[in-house]
């Protein structure tokens, strides 16, 4: 009996090749010159949003729960970051005052309590992290331990989303309403306006992406992602098997707020502004749109997705200012309806179509799948 | 008091339709296999949904080896005491490989043992094991579904046979079936009775199938509109003056419509 | 008072220049009041002797000077018109020594009008309007001399209100004589006046009747006006009572019809239509077009043209709809998630088209007998727009459960929903009932998105605003159920505007609404599946 | 195991592809020298709830690049626009300007409408030293040295409109409703106006209602309710900064509800000509707006102007009907001339040089004269209010007689409070004991 699918060294080789790429080639060319600064930071950003996709990804992908609360988290890490920063550079804005400068125009010219603990940035980097786990945590017990499933969790969460959109809209949330934060000047102590520091947070989320893509290849190579798929694919049948199903997705849950926490955290200082626009449904909705485009249920689809739809939209919205909603959505459209595994699947086509050519490596290939080896 | 399970004046509403009706009915702990029969609509199915904890009775008590309440118990709780199921329609993963199917329905199912256990290496032996005495073991990689529809219900047995249940129930598990497949299902039965130490609990309509299962005398219980219309060898109940005109009755109503 | 003070004044300006015209001369020579005008010494001078005059040719005059279109060339002055021609004070077309139309140098300053006699040119020039026939000018004159608190205004009011045949017009009359009556000198007129403003609960009233309560001092008006006040408050707080269900019923309304064909799509068949919202638009912009044909082509029937484009939207929207399905849905079916992405597409597609084509600034302008409304309560309309999307929504609600639940077709959809397999041995063809369904739906968006035109906007984004509250009235309703559709429809938008004034402060709409959706979240808590959830076991397998 | 490394290479290879595609296919090193063109931005949403008003200002933009091109360039060199679509999405404002500013290399780039927009890219903007033209009526408290406001302060358009309102022709109102979109430029104007309406006009605070709705927001039906019961008696005002598309529906509702102007006028400082367009006018005649231009002033300037426009809609397909021109559109037009006026005179791009060569810059407009103040990045210019007529266009029922004097910090605010970058001035001060005190050396 041999070990069955996937283990771990082949991923690592992906991980690390990967990392290369991105964490180490790109910074590397941005050195020598033939990648500008404003390009490094705009994959920074992407970088940061493929880490939301990875949550996603586990949650919807892996689990089949459709969340559509997820910017949601990810507008908690991002704020909570972003009011650290709003606090750093306190007395640096246009009017000179202690406070934020939306505060003044609110007329606000004390700070509010809830903003006082974030002067401190450990707190403010650990309430990006763990404040959307808890929330999803909370939102996971009320939801999962009441059945609530499939197209009414994702209502439910869509109303959530909406309502904290809302909200967050009001200028009275002293949050910025929905000019959101901006203006931020320094993050831990380095100025914004150094290139080098852009660059450093630029590695810095190569490295945590790679971070969160090892951490999300552990859950789904473990059994608990067998269960996951489990429950996507039929949860009736696992919970007669005498599985809590509500305690696996809570988990999951909370894994992928934290994610997309963790993604806010490191979007935040990389694109200098955060606003409610990020926060919400159909924010919610474009991260799933990038997972299903790059391939649903495999990691390597959500970076791919996140990575690809953001840098097309950079592009087209610049080279095509008045065709790209028509050219991203025929896209959108081509691929799903040809490829419905996603930018992924079709990348295991051109494999396959590869293989044919190729005949007589075939045979190896199928054996090395993977699947049909572990007979007795 | 010495019972596997003891299920009594059990009833189940359905916004006012009686699905059950003050159902006694009582399994030994030496039973080896009990069959339950009865016309659509009997209850039968129904009855397996209280005794997994999927639907809740709105009167009734359901003990489990004399103290184990079902009732209050969820699904997952209700399989990890033992009671495990397989439903009518064949229940796989139909996206995993048979093995996987097998890795699920094995060993421990907290949510932390699972997160420390690689795919790869969970129970080997007792999976192969079960996989040969259910004769899949040559398909264990291929997907669940892309087996033919006896082989998937071979399968879901062999995931609830494989961690020892102490009660089986098996809706139907001849269903759709060729004749020699259900000629090797009934010596599977025979082969669980035979090996194992779970108590089966089956619900047939295929009366040859019954006949066949009952043969080593085991008790048979016929369910009529949600009560126990008779109960006995198999020889008994086809005798009892009710349960023919149960059958026949219905054949009238049926006849006229 | 400061202001009261002002407009006392400005109403003795106003009548001692009126006299002052009435006596001088009766045509004075205009080119040279024209050139006095231009002098900022005598401006002021030579208004006053224009404010009596009624020569349209004096009104050009002082609308050239006030627009800047007076100008001076070759020490004439001369008006600029709207073609960039010339004419002179009497509207002659002004030529230059060549007998070409003469031209004015770029650059060239216009005669400026100084700062401090604008106000007086502007109500010179009202003067005119007046002189007008216009029922609705007579009307707000009438309430403007009511507030104006000018007692000098009784007389002609009076003989107004002998002349006055309209309707609408007499009683605007006699309230405003009734508020300048309010400072008459005799204590039984003061209490006519107030009796009769109490009522007629004139809440326009409660500002004097306040202002006559703190300085009556007769005790019997004082009574009365304490008296009128509290009629007045009592009626206005029933009528809010009344205007508050009414906004709750047609936001209902809204909600419903917005929320019935994606009942169809989503609901009956299952399919998330993210374009949903696109359909609606292309109503919206059916409505846009045939309104334009109609001014363009057939002016005369111009307001009839939404006859025309009701029927042409749910066809246009049933069409596109048809090709969604065929061309995409139809290779989608039970993989809803991929027909959320697809779709999606489609909508950002229909969205951008719909930009590209149309631009952003398009709008659907009520027929006129839509406009404004029918007063209920004094104070209190309901908009004539309001009252059809209450009545659409109701008939195409009707009309939807007839085809459902009543009609062989509909007996067929059911089926196919309910089970597909079994309706297909039946003989029924699947396919092409699930592509009339789908359209159904659309043709139903579509026509909401043609009716919802006429109090919304009508822009490629209109989409967007409605289907985020669509789905949920679908959802909280329970997929599937007709009934359910309605009954969150109600239960939402009542709370939604039964909430909204209890909140009050400077966000009341965005609370309200977060508040609705608060409850919508318990209550799917508190019921997983909706108000109307499906029974058995089939629902419990797919939920 | 052949065939896994190659599905990994071939995986790994698409994620590598995509980065080094993005990254190396890009980046172009602009040597923005001898005849090569010199590239401004455009930075206005062509889509989203602004596209409305943002759309047509991208038009009149390029209009006036077309003219300047046409007249041989700027310092003989072609002007070339980068156009970029932020999508009503102030992060993606950011991020734009961001392209504009380091890849593109702009000598400068006009853009934004609302104040959220601006605010967005303001930080941008001055951390990379570009310069931003900013053509729209703001609600002033700011005053940065990237950024050249040719659109209305406070004091040029907001307060005048209020002394309408409560003079004798205005209607002598007394009760002012102030509705607005939720973001910085109503609540920013309307604080200011709060205070000026009780510390200068002595308006009791009750007679003051403030109400914000989100963008995009639809429903107005409770609102003009209230609005009718607060101007019940006929002596209130509204008084509107909503921006965008929802003044459809709060002017629909407004007409439905028979909330008339001559009983109670709408003051808006957000809708103009080419908001007017997309509604039924009829209802709407009457209500007020307050602007610096009017599409119907009858200046010979203006007339050839309107023409032009026209004539430019012909050529790009814009149909007749929605080819107006309005307040924020000739202050774009007029930047871009203003742009291209100082860059002769300061014979280089460099923003420092552009700047110097901006202070007290003067240029013809279709309303006359306009200048750049001497200090403050501001621009004189005259105030009209109008009211609307039935064919869609305003009415001008008052003006000033000369040009405002632009004040980015309003005097009833911040007193004393001014903004000087000329002569190594360091932006807004206030004046303590007679001598300036500049606000960023306070921090």
């Amino acid at each position: 009996m041999t070990a069955p699918v996937r283990p771990w060294d082949r991923e690592l080789v992906r991980v690390g090749l990967f990392g290369a790429v991105f964490a180490v080639g790109l910074p590397t060319a941005n050195g020598l010159g033939f990648v500008s600064d404003y390009y490094l930071n705009l994959f920074g950003k992407y970088l940061a949003l493929a880490i939301l996709a990875l949550g996603m990804d586990l949650i919807w992908g892996y689990t089949g729960i459709l969340s559509l609360g997820q910017a949601i988290f990810f507008g908690i890490g991002a704020y909570s970051i972003g009011m650290h920063m709003m606090l750093e550079s306190s007395g640096k804005g246009v009017y000179g005052e202690p406070v934020p400068d939306f505060m003044i125009w609110n007329q606000v010219y004390a700070l509010p309590l809830f903003w006082k603990p974030y002067t401190s940035a450990v707190f403010a980097i650990g309430s990006s992290l763990l404040l959307p786990a808890l929330l999803a945590t909370v939102i996971g017990v009320l939801t999962f331990r009441r059945r609530l499933r499939g197209t009414y969790f994702a209502i439910l969460t869509q109303a959530i989303a909406f309502a904290v959109w809302l909200m967050l809209n009001r200028n009275e949330m002293k949050l910025g309403g929905t000019n959101g934060l901006t203006d931020f000047k320094s993050v831990l102590g380095f100025s914004l306006s150094s290139p080098g520091t852009l660059r450093a947070l630029y590695v810095v989320t190569a490295a945590v992406l790679v971070g969160a893509l090892l951490l999300a290849q552990a859950i789904v190579l473990s059994k608990t992602g067998l269960v996951l798929e489990a429950i996507r694919d039929n949860e009736r049948r696992l919970e007669f098997l005498g599985y809590d199903t509500a305690g696996f997705k809570i988990f999951v849950f909370a894994v992928s707020a934290a994610l997309a926490g963790l993604a806010g955290l490191l979007y935040a200082p990389q694109v200098g502004i955060i606003t409610p626009s990020q926060v919400g449904v159909l924010p919610s909705l474009e991260i799933v749109i990038w997972v299903a485009f790059g391939g649903r249920g495999t990691l390597w689809g959500a970076l791919v997705g996140a990575i690809s739809v953001n840098w097309l939209r950079s592009v087209l919205t610049g080279t095509y200012p008045r065709l790209w909603p028509i050219i991203l959505g025929g896209l959108f459209m081509a691929v799903i309806l040809l490829f419905p595994a996603g930018l992924i699947g079709l990348a295991v086509r051109a494999k396959a179509l590869v293989a044919r050519r190729g005949r007589a490596v075939a045979p190896a290939a199928v054996a090395a799948s993977g699947v049909n080896q572990h007979t007795a | 008091m010495d019972t596997l399970l003891y299920v009594e004046n059990l009833t189940v509403s359905f916004e006012g339709f009686l699905a059950l009706r003050n159902l006694n009915l009582i399994v030994e702990r030496t039973e080896r296999v009990r069959l339950l029969i009865g016309p659509n609509g009997a209850g039968k199915t129904t009855l397996f949904d209280v005794l997994t904890g999927h639907v809740a009775p709105s009167a009734g008590r359901v003990l489990f080896r004399d103290t184990v309440n079902l009732a209050a118990m969820s699904p997952h709780a209700i399989a990890n005491v033992g009671v495990i199921r397989k439903f009518q329609t064949p229940s796989v993963f139909p996206g995993h490989t048979v093995f996987e199917n097998m890795l699920l329905a094995a060993g421990r199912k907290r949510f932390v043992s699972t997160l420390a256990a690689w795919r790869a290496f969970t129970s080997h032996e007792a999976i192969v094991a079960t996989l040969a005495q259910m004769g899949l073991a040559g398909r264990a990689g291929d997907l669940a579904g892309t087996l033919s529809h006896g082989e998937k219900q071979w399968l879901e047995i062999a995931m609830l046979l494989v961690d020892d249940p102490t009660l089986l129930l098996l809706d139907e598990p001849a269903a759709g079936m060729t004749r020699p497949e259900k000629e090797r299902t009934i010596a599977l039965i025979e082969g669980i009775v035979a090996r194992s130490s779970s108590c089966v609990m089956l619900i047939e309509h295929d009366m040859e199938f019954v006949r066949r299962v009952a043969r080593q005398g085991h008790r048979v219980t016929v369910l009529h509109e949600g009560t126990v219309l008779s109960e006995g060898s198999l020889d008994r109940v086809q005798a009892d003056e009710r349960v023919i005109e149960a059958y026949l009755g219905r054949g009238k109503v049926r006849g006229a419509a | 008072m400061r202001a009261l003070a002002v407009v006392l004044a400005a109403a003795w300006v106003l009548t001692g220049l009126g006299g002052v015209a009435a006596a001088g001369p009766g045509a004075p020579d205009l080119e040279s009041v024209a050139r006095r005008l231009a002098a900022p010494a005598t401006q002021k001078g030579a208004l006053g002797e224009l404010a009596g005059s009624s020569d349209p040719a004096v009104e050009r005059l002082l609308r050239a000077l006030k627009d800047g279109a007076l100008y001076s060339w070759k020490g004439r002055l001369v008006i600029l018109g709207d073609d960039g021609g010339l004419t002179d004070v009497a509207g002659r077309p002004v030529l230059d020594a060549q007998g070409q139309p003469a031209q004015l140098e770029s650059g060239q300053e216009a005669v400026a009008l100084d700062e401090a006699h604008f106000g007086l040119a502007q109500r010179i020039l009202e003067r005119f309007e007046v002189l007008g026939k216009d029922p609705a000018k007579r009307q707000s004159a009438a309430f403007k001399l009511g507030t104006s608190g000018d007692p000098s205004a009784i007389p002609v009011l009076v003989r107004a209100i002998e002349g006055e045949t309209n309707r609408d017009v007499r009683p605007a009359l006699e309230d405003a004589l009734a508020k300048l009556r309010l400072r008459a000198p005799d204590a039984a007129d003061r209490l006519g006046a107030v009796k009769q403003l109490g009522r007629r609960a004139s809440e326009a009233a409660v500002p004097q009747l306040q202002a006559l309560l703190a300085d009556e001092t007769d005790p019997a008006v004082r009574a009365a006006t304490r008296a009128a006040l509290q009629d007045i408050d009592r009626f206005v707080a029933q009528r809010n009572i009344v205007g508050y269900l009414f906004n709750g019923i047609s936001l209902a309304a809204v909600l419903l019809i917005m929320s019935l064909g994606l009942a169809v799509t989503f609901g009956l068949m299952g399919i998330i239509n993210m374009a949903h919202g696109e359909m609606l638009m292309l109503g919206s912009y059916t409505a846009y077009v045939v309104q334009e044909i109609f001014a363009a082509r057939f002016p005369a029937y111009a307001d009839s043209y939404f006859f025309v484009a009701l029927p042409l939207a749910f066809l246009v929207a049933g069409v596109v709809g048809l090709a969604l399905e065929w061309g995409v849905i139809r290779f989608l079916y039970g993989r809803p998630l991929e027909t959320l992405i697809v779709t999606w597409g489609v909508g950002m597609i229909l969205q951008q088209g719909a930009r590209l084509y149309f631009g952003d600034q398009t709008s659907v302008n009520s027929p006129t007998w839509f406009r404004g409304g029918v007063e209920v309560l004094t104070g209190l309309i309901f908009p004539w727009s309001r009252i059809f999307i209450v009545g659409l929504a109701l008939v195409a609600l009707g009309a939807l459960w007839l085809l459902l639940y009543r009609s062989y077709a509909g007996l067929k959809v059911r089926a196919v929903m309910q089970n597909r397999a079994m309706a297909a041995c039946l003989g029924v063809s699947t396919r092409r009932v699930d592509a009339v369904t789908f359209a159904l739906g659309t043709a139903l968006a579509g026509v909401a998105g043609c009716a919802l035109a006429l109090i919304g906007t009508v822009d490629p984004e209109v989409g967007k605003t409605y289907i985020v509250d669509s789905f949920m009235v679908v959802v909280l309703g329970g997929v599937g159920k007709l009934v359910g559709t309605v009954v969150a429809a109600v239960c939402i938008g009542l709370s939604n505007k039964l909430i909204e004034p209890a909140i009050g402060g400077t966000a009341a709409a965005v609370y309200a609404k977060v508040a609705v959706l608060v409850i919508v979240i318990w209550f799917l808590q508190w019921r997983p599946t909706g108000l109307f959830a499906q029974r058995g076991r089939a629902a419990t397998e797919t939920a | 195991m052949s065939a896994w490394s190659r599905r990994e290479f071939l995986r790994g290879s698409l994620v590598a592809g995509t980065g080094l595609a993005a990254g190396i296919g890009f980046p172009k090193i602009l040597t923005a020298q001898g005849k090569e063109p010199i590239k401004v931005g455009i930075l206005h949403s062509l889509s989203g709830t602004m596209a409305i008003s943002e759309a047509p200002i991208k038009e009149v933009v390029l209009m006036a690049i077309g003219e300047i091109n046409k007249a041989g360039g700027v310092r003989g060199r072609k002007v070339e626009p980068v156009i970029e679509d932020p999508a009503s999405n102030w992060d993606l404002f950011a991020e734009k300007s961001k392209k504009l500013l380091l890849q593109d290399k702009v000598a400068a780039v006009f853009g934004c409408w609302t104040s959220v927009s601006r605010k967005s890219v303001l930080p941008v903007f001055e951390k990379n030293n570009g310069l931003l033209f900013y053509p729209v009526q703001y609600e002033g408290e700011e005053c940065s040295k990237n950024v050249i406001y040719t659109g209305a302060t406070i004091n040029q358009q907001a307060t005048p409109g209020i002394d309408y309102l409560m003079s004798a022709e205005g209607g002598g109102k007394k009760k002012f409703y102030l509705l607005g979109s939720d973001y910085v430029y109503p609540r920013t104007t309307n604080k200011i106006l709060r205070l000026y309406l009780t510390k200068v006009k002595k308006v009791p605070e009750s007679a003051i209602a403030e109400e914000y709705t989100p963008f995009h927001h639809q429903d107005y039906q409770t609102i003009v309710g209230k609005i009718k019961s607060f101007s019940a008696a006929g002596d209130a005002a509204v008084i509107n900064t909503i921006n965008g598309d929802s003044n459809v529906p709060f002017f629909k509702e407004l007409a439905n509800q028979g909330v008339t102007a001559d009983k109670t006028p709408t003051m808006s400082y957000s809708f103009a000509e080419v908001e007017l367009q997309t509604l039924d006018v009829k209802p709407l005649v009457g209500h007020l707006a307050s602007w610096n231009y009017f599409m119907s002033l009858k200046t010979p300037d203006n007339l050839k102007w309107v023409k032009a426009y026209k004539e430019w809609c012909k050529g790009h397909s814009i149909p007749d009907k929605q080819c107006v021109t309005d307040d924020p559109m000739m202050h774009a037009y007029i930047h871009v001339h203003l742009w291209a006026k100082a860059v002769q005179k300061a014979e280089s791009t460099d923003v420092e040089k552009v700047l110097k060569a901006l202070e007290g810059l003067e240029i013809p407009s279709p309303v006359g004269k306009y200048k750049v103040d001497e200090k403050n990045h501001h621009t004189w210019k005259p105030v009209y209010i109008g009211k609307i007529r039935e064919d869609g266009q305003f009415d001008v029922v008052w003006k000033t007689k000369s040009w405002v004097r632009p004040a980015p910090w309003s005097e009833v605010t911040y007193p004393g409070r001014d903004c000087d970058w000329s002569n190594g001035g360091k932006g807004s001060f206030d004046v303590v004991g007679g001598k300036r005190m500049w606000l960023s050396d306070k921090s």
